[in-house]
């Protein structure tokens, strides 16, 4: 058997919790230090993997696979692929980098990295098992820390953070319901058609599941994967999630855990479902279109730069929605880079926005105003998650939304216009907050404020320089996706409705 | 005896048993409401005893089942008093209306 | 030499990219440094840029074959992207120009930026988007080309939003990126539907295919296309409606006015139409839908180019009118005389823009021209520059601005399109007169005492003087008798317009005019009574062109009131409607908690009812509801 | 006829223990009462040891009235499981209640009184183990005689139970007088869904009440938040998890095996009563301020999970009730271990008296997050494998069952973490770290690595219980 490289990559974070764990509580600094090595750990581990990663021979690398509940076919199962790898770098990037958007945390240090790490840790699992039992047991691992966090480092604004927290839980909680549902349904029927319990992704792909009961678990996958993804109108969880939560949680919420419902669309419902989604493909796609355009709108009118972001990262996952709704390669790559695009572009968007809360103690836009003059790097940043929200080319964000665009709009035509619109209203609302936060005459009260440094800088540096690379050289992207998504494409490609021929539409 | 068959005595025992248990739902002092529940149980005993007549007739079982009933009975009266001894050290009443602390 | 510097041109864009990265994170705490560095790389990228120019322009070959060189960018099953560089005529004479003029530019800011705390930066900016208008002259694709497009419209942003600290520059900056932006959508949908129906991006497959379009589309959808792709350009270039922006961009800094929004950004827009234009030219009335909204623009931004009293803003209308005489000769088809007027037009904005920069740094940032007079007696390098500048503009032969407008009536006329040729002569017009009107008051009549000009130094006058030179001679490789511009840039096949006398002399005749009508009002008559009674007696007439036609308050009505409005009810709508379902439904399920908890008494004999009543009604259902108890016997006992 | 006495060498130990408790009970001096405790614990893990050591052996004793097999074995190892670690951990809560001998030994009888349920093969054992068990819980129940609570608690039990056991017994009765047996296994036989007369309905309808009064399932749930609120803490906890574990296995070797011939009849009945104690159970648990009526209803939505167990009636049906019920142990011993010892330091089963728990005590904190986590099935932990292995046998025939507990168990989630909150967010009232005793420690410890790794790791008890349901049909 292979070294466990992912096992390890995914224990690095747990054993940093364990060490914490035993840490005394006011040795804040040793915290803050154990939870960035474990992350970078990670994070290390992670670029390995995703640059040795053949992608030549694509398919399932590092796999380890060990039984693991015999009767329900269940076996630990961890392994990557083109859809997994550049998650699980999305995961480790933004863990790291969360780990130093948190370097101010002073209240109860130990249990705020503790549950962070976790957090890290399990968001990290779903994204390599390639088994669905234990896919499932890494989904919800996050969601009581994450509970936690809110309620004891969260901020109460226009919502309390109680009332943010126990929302964002519970929604997501009863979204999944709808999941397991269809899961243990599927598990069931798959027993029924093959007679051998097997849970792994590839295996439960390979059982030909009646086109009826395909259509009724899809919908109920897309129920529960869509609210994780924050799908119109399963979003509104997401804004006062993200307005009442810590920084930290804010950024691995927004930048990876709600991939979790995008990417298991793609390795769950569309893979083993292929005729539910193109029975669906055109529903999503409305949802997904008036995700854009309507979190657009309702991001326009907001004055909390977090609710800004939170109905912004709505209105992005109505692309991903819109790529995968396009079922084909051009529009499910896109849809999986835009994934990675808007985790890296959000997180860096709420690590800025925590820190000029930090400082400020507001995130009330009409309060903000010339801060690129007090806090010049942390305008940098700032402007440049903005820059990367609007699909400025460049920036990562620019290719897999025109990749989405493409895969979309050969396939639905006038109705994708309507969320590339969305462009149009993303850019009025994101520079109005950028011209109105960081421009404009400087305000007497903030001269005195000092600018990111030294740790601080880290989430600038490495969620920017990604964000920078990723949009010179896409390739490096798209080539990993690609050799994944081609399989599924491949897999599926029998119960697709027949592809639209080129320009045969107008 | 063509007369009285196992339906008469299932009746009786019927009788017996919602006799019981209007007592039991009306009745306001907790040892009346004891009474009662023996009630309830001995019309389980008519039953036992009147099927194993006839329907079993070849063997005790029914019987035996009802010897076990009273004795059993007898225990949880014995219990049952115990604690009514304790509630009315603890609240000075047995009225049942009055043990409401807990609730909701 | 010239080998290496064709094969390798796309170190024309990235040698500047260079100086970003390096001023960025490196010399930005020295700023002479980093102007230093700066200025190096551009020199260098210049000599790249002419070398290759000057490759292209000495071989006919490229003519018809553009030198191509690409590497794959990213791709997946139904879309492969690459980049790479597109060298022929046209993009040679580009990058020829926009280094140049970028050189110039940066040049002329170490002296303008003197001091200013964000020198460093700014240099940083203008290396960027150097790097980024080259990339995109250079593109291989329309992706690429997008892309570099929208990144020449950051600098842009980031420039005219460079005194960010004044309101009134971060909300230009921020409308010039949102209206660009608002255009580009048209255009990237325009680029979906060329790689959907087409299945490629790049310049030199598109070339072969698009006459044989009928094989992948139909004409409607075709000029659909096109009509999408003109639509960034409408944008960029500034033209009508899209036009509102660029007067506002005057915020920026003055070198960057003379770089970006004169000679090299705006002109992007007719670029690309240029260099699309075998889609353009398949057709017919998508290439009309051009020519008029260039006409169109052209007069209208000169009428409000009339009235306008800041230096800066006159001369931001006087480009979206040579932008619509360039969008004109483009819509009748002649690429040739589009891209003259865009290399002349470079040299003589640029100048004008410069010169007006070395007024307001010697007045202070006074831009009011009714408020200067008289300053060319002690500002004569800035003074007579501009005024070649003016001559150049006006169209007064022999220098630059003549030749390219003569070509560009010649084939408005030529192309039976009489009204927009008329159009375009009226626009010749109006162009002298507001242009002379601006040089008379400004540098001409009495000095105002209030005024203590004093003239630039070397850094910022020597610019000036080249960029004057060449508004002077520019136009000369194009005369009539000199035709080498025809020869190597035109699409198609070259042109030979034979040369029209009777315009070439109108257009002279009307230059003249316009000069003569602004010499009799604003010198001669020298308390210009004349002018202020005209403004009076035609009030209406001329508030509406000081207003600008009220464009700019019909934007903000529609972002406010429309897009803001609706905005706000999408908000309440989701917090009312679509989040009240969500607490409508929590609030149900908490209160039927706590309503049914008072079920539960605390009484003993409740709980015995309550656990009999199930008991009978557990009964009698299963009763009712199992069909084979139906027979009221009792089984077991008979 | 010889018996093998053997069979029943837990049993006999438990008895043994049981007596031998009582009398020193009585002749212990004051000041060694407190040994009793441990006496109890090592006496049940002698029986819990031979429990285990005698899972291979099988028979039956009593001409079949007494069964002894691996479903029967599993259930004890649960009871005593559940024994030990509720008299381990709550060793410091019962002294503080004064009361020693009566205590352990009724605790010791109600184990009994279990032990005799999972082996009882026909009505009259099956009563008479119930009735054991349920006369020790009624002792049990106001066993803290000073407080009013604790007596009414009992009162209350006492009453009802004895309603209920009326209810249940003359449904045996009627079930008797129908089938002319005893025995759970000939009735199987005996009635066929072709004969099935209303008077057996209506005893159907009695045994349900009867049985499901014991496992609190609505609409005979009503007795158990009083009694679950008054009665002393681990009293409670070991009412909730060794009576509603015991009253399933009657539940399922009455219905499961001996009316299996009617369960066409009964299986859309319990499906409905389950749908309806998962939701009456998870939102009357929302308004409550109490911890343990709290978990009182909690408990009672568990009842409804595992009821679906019994829906399908079938070994997987059987295998997911006993899965599910082993790792309840866990959670609810984790769960009532902590409130007790909370309520050592604190005197109060207020949930906001639970302010700051994760500063003073994180262990106790994380126990109880985690064992309520459990209960509502979010994974990794063993709650949700538990109900992935019983939602999955209804799931094909009755997937609005399936749907409905798993969306109620989220929505139990937002009560539970309204504990969390008050645990994680509040400072403290005051700031002295609550001490935990070494035995509470280690129970802790185990009900929070039980409930993990059995979330994480269950495939050998999956295996276990698959072997001992499959012995379930075998008779």
């Amino acid at each position: 058997m292979n070294f466990p490289v992912l096992t390890i990559c995914l224990l690095a974070p747990l054993i940093a919790a364990l060490i914490l764990i035993f840490l005394p509580r006011d040795e804040e600094r040793l915290h803050k230090a154990v939870a960035a090595a474990g992350t970078f750990t990670s994070l290390a581990i992670s670029l390995y993997v995703y640059f040795s990663y053949n992608r030549e021979l694509g398919g399932l690398q590092f796999v380890e696979r060990i039984p693991w509940i015999n009767d329900l076919g269940v076996s630990y199962f961890m392994g990557v692929d083109g859809l997994s790898l550049p998650m699980l770098l999305l995961t480790n990037l933004i863990g790291f980098s969360a780990v130093f958007a948190s370097w101010n945390v002073k209240k109860r240090t130990k249990e705020f990295f503790v549950l962070l790490m976790v957090l890290v840790a399990g968001v990290m699992g779903t994204f390599i098992a390639q088994d669905l039992f234990i896919f499932l047991l890494f989904y919800e691992v996050v969601v009581i820390p994450i509970y936690i966090m809110v309620i004891v480092w969260g901020s109460s604004k226009r919502v309390t953070k109680e009332y943010a927290g126990m929302k964002l839980t519970i929604y997501l909680l009863i979204g999944s319901a709808f999941l397991l549902a269809s899961v243990i349904a599927t598990f069931v029927k798959s027993v029924q058609i093959t007679g051998v319990p097997d849970m792994s992704f590839h295996g439960l792909g390979q059982v030909p599941f009646p086109e009826q009961f395909q259509i009724y678990m899809f919908l109920l996958m897309l129920i529960g994967f869509g609210s994780l993804l924050s799908m119109w109108p399963l979003h509104s969880w997401s804004p006062d999630g993200y307005a009442g939560a810590p920084t930290a949680v804010s950024m691995i919420h927004a930048g990876v855990l709600k991939k979790i419902g995008g990417y298991g669309l793609i390795r769950l419902a569309v893979y083993v479902m292929p005729a539910g989604a193109a029975y669906w493909a055109p529903f999503i796609a409305v949802l997904g279109i008036a995700g854009c355009a309507y979190a657009a709108m309702s991001a326009l009118a907001q004055k909390d730069l977090k609710y800004l972001v939170g109905y912004s990262s709505v209105s992005h996952m109505g692309y991903v929605l819109l790529g995968v709704a396009a079922l084909n390669s051009v529009g499910i790559n896109g849809a999986v880079a835009n994934m990675f695009a808007h985790g890296v572009m959000a997180a860096l968007f709420f690590s800025m926005i925590g820190f000029i809360y930090e400082k400020t103690h507001t995130r009330w836009i009409p309060d903000l105003g010339g801060l690129a003059r007090q806090v010049p790097r942390l305008a940098v940043g700032f402007m440049m998650a903005a820059m990367a929200s609007l699909g400025l080319p460049g920036l990562i964000s620019f290719i897999p939304e025109f990749t989405i665009f493409v895969g979309s709009f050969e396939r639905f035509g006038l109705l994708a216009v309507v969320a590339i619109a969305g462009i149009i209203i993303t850019a009025l609302y994101v520079l109005r907050a950028g011209a109105n936060t960081l421009f404009g005459p400087p305000r007497q009260e903030y001269d005195d404020l000092k600018d990111i440094k030294g740790p601080e800088m880290v989430p600038l540096v490495v969620l920017g320089a990604v964000l920078v690379v990723g949009g010179l050289l896409p390739s490096l992207l798209f080539d990993v996706i690609n050799s994944g998504v081609e399989p599924i494409m491949a897999h599926i490609a029998d119960y697709l409705p027949t592809a639209v021929q080129i320009g045969g539409g107008y | 005896m063509t007369g009285i068959s196992v339906i008469h005595y299932v009746l009786l025992s019927a009788a017996l048993f919602s006799v019981g248990l209007f007592g039991a739902l009306v009745k306001r002092n907790a040892i009346s409401v004891l009474i009662c529940i023996e009630l309830m149980l001995n019309a389980v005993n008519i039953n036992l005893v009147a099927f194993n007549r006839y329907v079993t007739p070849e063997t005790f079982v029914g019987q035996l089942f009802s010897i076990f009933v009273i004795t059993v009975a007898a225990a949880e009266v014995g219990v049952g008093l115990a604690i009514i001894i304790a509630i009315f050290r603890n609240r000075l009443s047995v009225n049942l209306d009055d043990f409401n602390w807990l609730k909701w | 030499m010239i080998e290496f510097a064709m094969h390798h041109a796309w170190l024309v864009p990235l040698l500047p990219a260079v100086a970003f990265v390096i001023i960025v994170f490196l010399t930005r705490p020295w700023p002479r440094l980093s102007s230093a560095v700066s200025i190096a790389f551009m020199l260098a990228s210049f000599v790249t840029a002419a070398l290759a120019a000057y490759g292209v322009f000495t071989d006919p070959h490229f003519k018809h074959h553009p030198l191509i060189y690409t590497v794959r960018w990213f791709g997946m099953q139904g879309l492969n992207i690459d980049v790479g560089i597109y060298l022929d005529p046209s993009s040679a004479m580009m990058i020829f120009m926009v280094s140049l003029v970028a050189l110039l530019v940066q040049i002329y800011s170490t002296g303008y930026m003197k001091g200013d705390p964000g020198y460093s930066v700014f240099f940083s900016y203008l290396s960027l988007f150097a790097a980024s208008m080259l990339g995109m002259v250079l593109s291989s694709n329309l992706l690429q080309m997008f892309v570099f497009w929208e990144l020449v419209g950051l600098c842009s942003y980031l420039l005219i939003g460079f005194y960010s600290f004044k309101i009134s520059a971060r909300e230009a900056a921020k409308k010039a990126f949102i209206t660009t932006r608002v255009a580009d959508f048209g255009l990237l949908l325009g680029i979906l539907a060329v790689q959907i129906i087409f299945g490629t991006l790049n310049f030199d497959e598109l070339t072969q295919m698009a006459p044989n379009f009928e094989n992948y589309t139909t004409a409607g959808m075709m000029t659909l296309i096109a009509v999408l792709l003109f639509i960034g350009p409408v944008g960029k270039s500034g033209q009508f409606p899209l036009h509102v922006w660029l007067p506002d961009a005057m915020e920026g800094p003055t070198p960057v006015s003379a770089l970006i929004h004169a000679a090299t950004m705006v002109v992007a827009g007719v670029y690309l139409v240029g260099r699309n234009m075998f889609l353009f030219a398949e057709v017919e009335s998508a290439l009309y839908l051009v020519a008029v909204t260039g006409a169109f623009t052209a007069f209208f931004a000169a009428t409000i180019a009339v009235t306008q009293r800041e230096i800066k803003r006159i001369l931001a209308y006087s480009t979206v009118s040579q932008l619509g005489y360039m969008m004109l000769a483009l819509g009748v088809g002649s690429l040739t005389a589009s891209f003259f007027h865009l290399w002349t037009h470079a040299f003589f904005k640029a100048l004008m823009f410069l010169a007006a920069g070395s007024v307001l740094h010697a007045l202070h940032h006074k831009a009011d021209v009714w408020e200067m007079g008289g300053l060319i007696k002690k500002m004569p390098i800035t003074g007579w520059t501009f005024v070649i500048g003016g001559l150049a503009i006006a169209g007064i032969p022999p220098f630059a601005g003549f030749w390219s407008k003569d070509e560009i009536l010649l084939a408005a006329y030529q192309s039976g399109h009489y009204f927009l040729f008329l159009l375009a002569s009226i626009t010749a017009f109006l162009t002298a007169f507001y242009m002379w009107r601006m040089i008379f008051l400004a540098f001409f009549g009495e000095e105002k005492p209030e005024n203590h000009p004093h003239e630039s130094p070397a850094n910022m006058t020597v610019p000036l003087v080249v960029l004057a030179v060449l508004a002077a001679v520019g136009g000369l490789i194009g005369t009539p008798s000199t035709p080498l511009w025809q020869q190597w840039i035109y699409y198609g096949h070259p042109h030979h317009i034979e040369p029209n006398v009777i315009i070439m002399l109108s257009s002279i005749a009307l230059a003249a005019a316009g000069i003569g009508l602004a010499y009799l009002l604003y010198v001669r008559d020298k308390e210009k009574t004349n002018a202020k009674d005209l403004a009076r007696r035609f009030q209406p007439v001329y508030k509406l062109l000081y207003n600008k036609y009220y464009i700019d308050e019909m934007y903000q009505w529609f972002t406010r009131v429309v897009v803001d409005g609706s905005a706000r009810i999408t908000y309440l709508f989701d917090i009312y409607v679509v989040d009240g379902i969500v607490n409508g439904s929590a609030a149900i399920t908490k209160g039927l908690g706590s309503v049914m908890r008072y079920f539960q008494t605390g009484k003993v004999q409740t709980y015995a009812l309550v656990f009999y009543m199930a008991v009978l009604v557990i009964t009698v259902v299963l009763a009712f509801t199992d069909a084979s108890s139906s027979v009221l016997v009792m089984g077991g006992a008979e | 006829m010889p018996f093998d006495y053997s069979l029943i060498t837990t049993e006999l130990i438990v008895a043994a223990l049981g007596l031998a408790v009582l009398v020193l009970g009585l002749i212990a001096p004051e000041n060694r009462q407190k040994g009793l405790g441990p006496i109890t614990v090592l006496g049940l893990a002698g029986a819990l040891a031979a429990a285990v050591l005698m899972w291979n052996v099988q028979g039956e004793l009593f001409g079949g009235m007494f069964v002894v097999d691996k479903f029967a074995y599993f259930f004890k190892v649960l009871f005593l499981s559940a024994a030990i670690l509720v008299t381990m951990g709550c060793t410091q809560y019962v002294s503080n209640m004064g009361v020693h001998g009566e205590y352990y030994s009724m605790m010791i009888f109600a184990v009994l009184g279990m032990c005799v349920m999972a082996s009882a093969a026909d009505f009259i054992t099956l009563y008479l183990g119930l009735e054991l068990m349920t006369i020790s819980f009624i002792i049990l129940a106001a066993v803290n005689r000073t407080d009013g609570r604790s007596v009414e608690a009992g009162m209350k039990y006492l009453i009802l139970a004895g309603l209920s056991s009326a209810a249940l017994l003359y449904g045996l009765s009627l079930v008797y007088g129908m089938t002319g047996t005893i025995m759970i296994y000939d009735t199987a036989q005996l009635i066929v869904a072709e004969n099935i007369s209303p008077v057996l309905i209506l005893g159907l309808a009695m045994l349900v009440a009867g049985l499901g009064f014991k496992v609190s399932v609505v609409p005979f749930h009503m007795w158990s938040p009083d009694i679950y609120q008054g009665a002393p803490t681990p009293v409670t906890a070991f009412l909730a998890v060794g009576s509603k574990a015991a009253s399933f296995a009657v539940l399922l070797r009455l219905f499961a095996a001996g009316l299996n011939g009617m369960a066409g009849t009964w299986a859309m009945l319990v499906a409905v009563l389950a749908a309806l104690t998962m939701v009456i159970g998870n939102l009357l648990a929302i308004p409550q301020t109490n911890i343990k009526r709290m978990l009182a209803y909690s408990s009672i939505a568990q009842a409804g999970y595992i009821l679906v167990g019994l829906v399908s009636a079938n070994e997987a049906g059987i295998k997911g009730v006993m899965f599910y019920s082993f790792l309840y142990v866990f959670a609810t011993m984790g769960a009532f271990v902590v409130v007790a010892a909370v309520y050592n330091k604190v005197k109060s089963d207020e949930i906001e008296d639970y302010a700051g728990l994760a500063q003073r005590a994180p262990l106790l904190a994380a126990v109880l997050t985690i064992s309520m986590l459990s209960m509502a099935g979010i994974p990794p932990l063993a709650g949700f494998v538990g109900k992935f292995y019983l939602f999955k046998t209804v799931i094909a025939d009755y997937f609005w069952l399936a749907l409905l507990g798993l969306i109620m168990s989220m929505i139990s989630v937002y009560y539970y973490l309204r504990v969390c909150l008050v645990m994680y967010r509040d400072e403290p009232k005051e700031n002295t770290p609550i001490e935990i005793p070494g035995n509470i420690a280690v129970v802790l410890m185990v009900a929070m690595l039980g409930t993990i790794i059995l979330g994480i790791y269950p495939g050998p008890l999956s295996e276990l219980t698959n072997t001992a349901a499959e012995t379930f049909f075998l008779h």
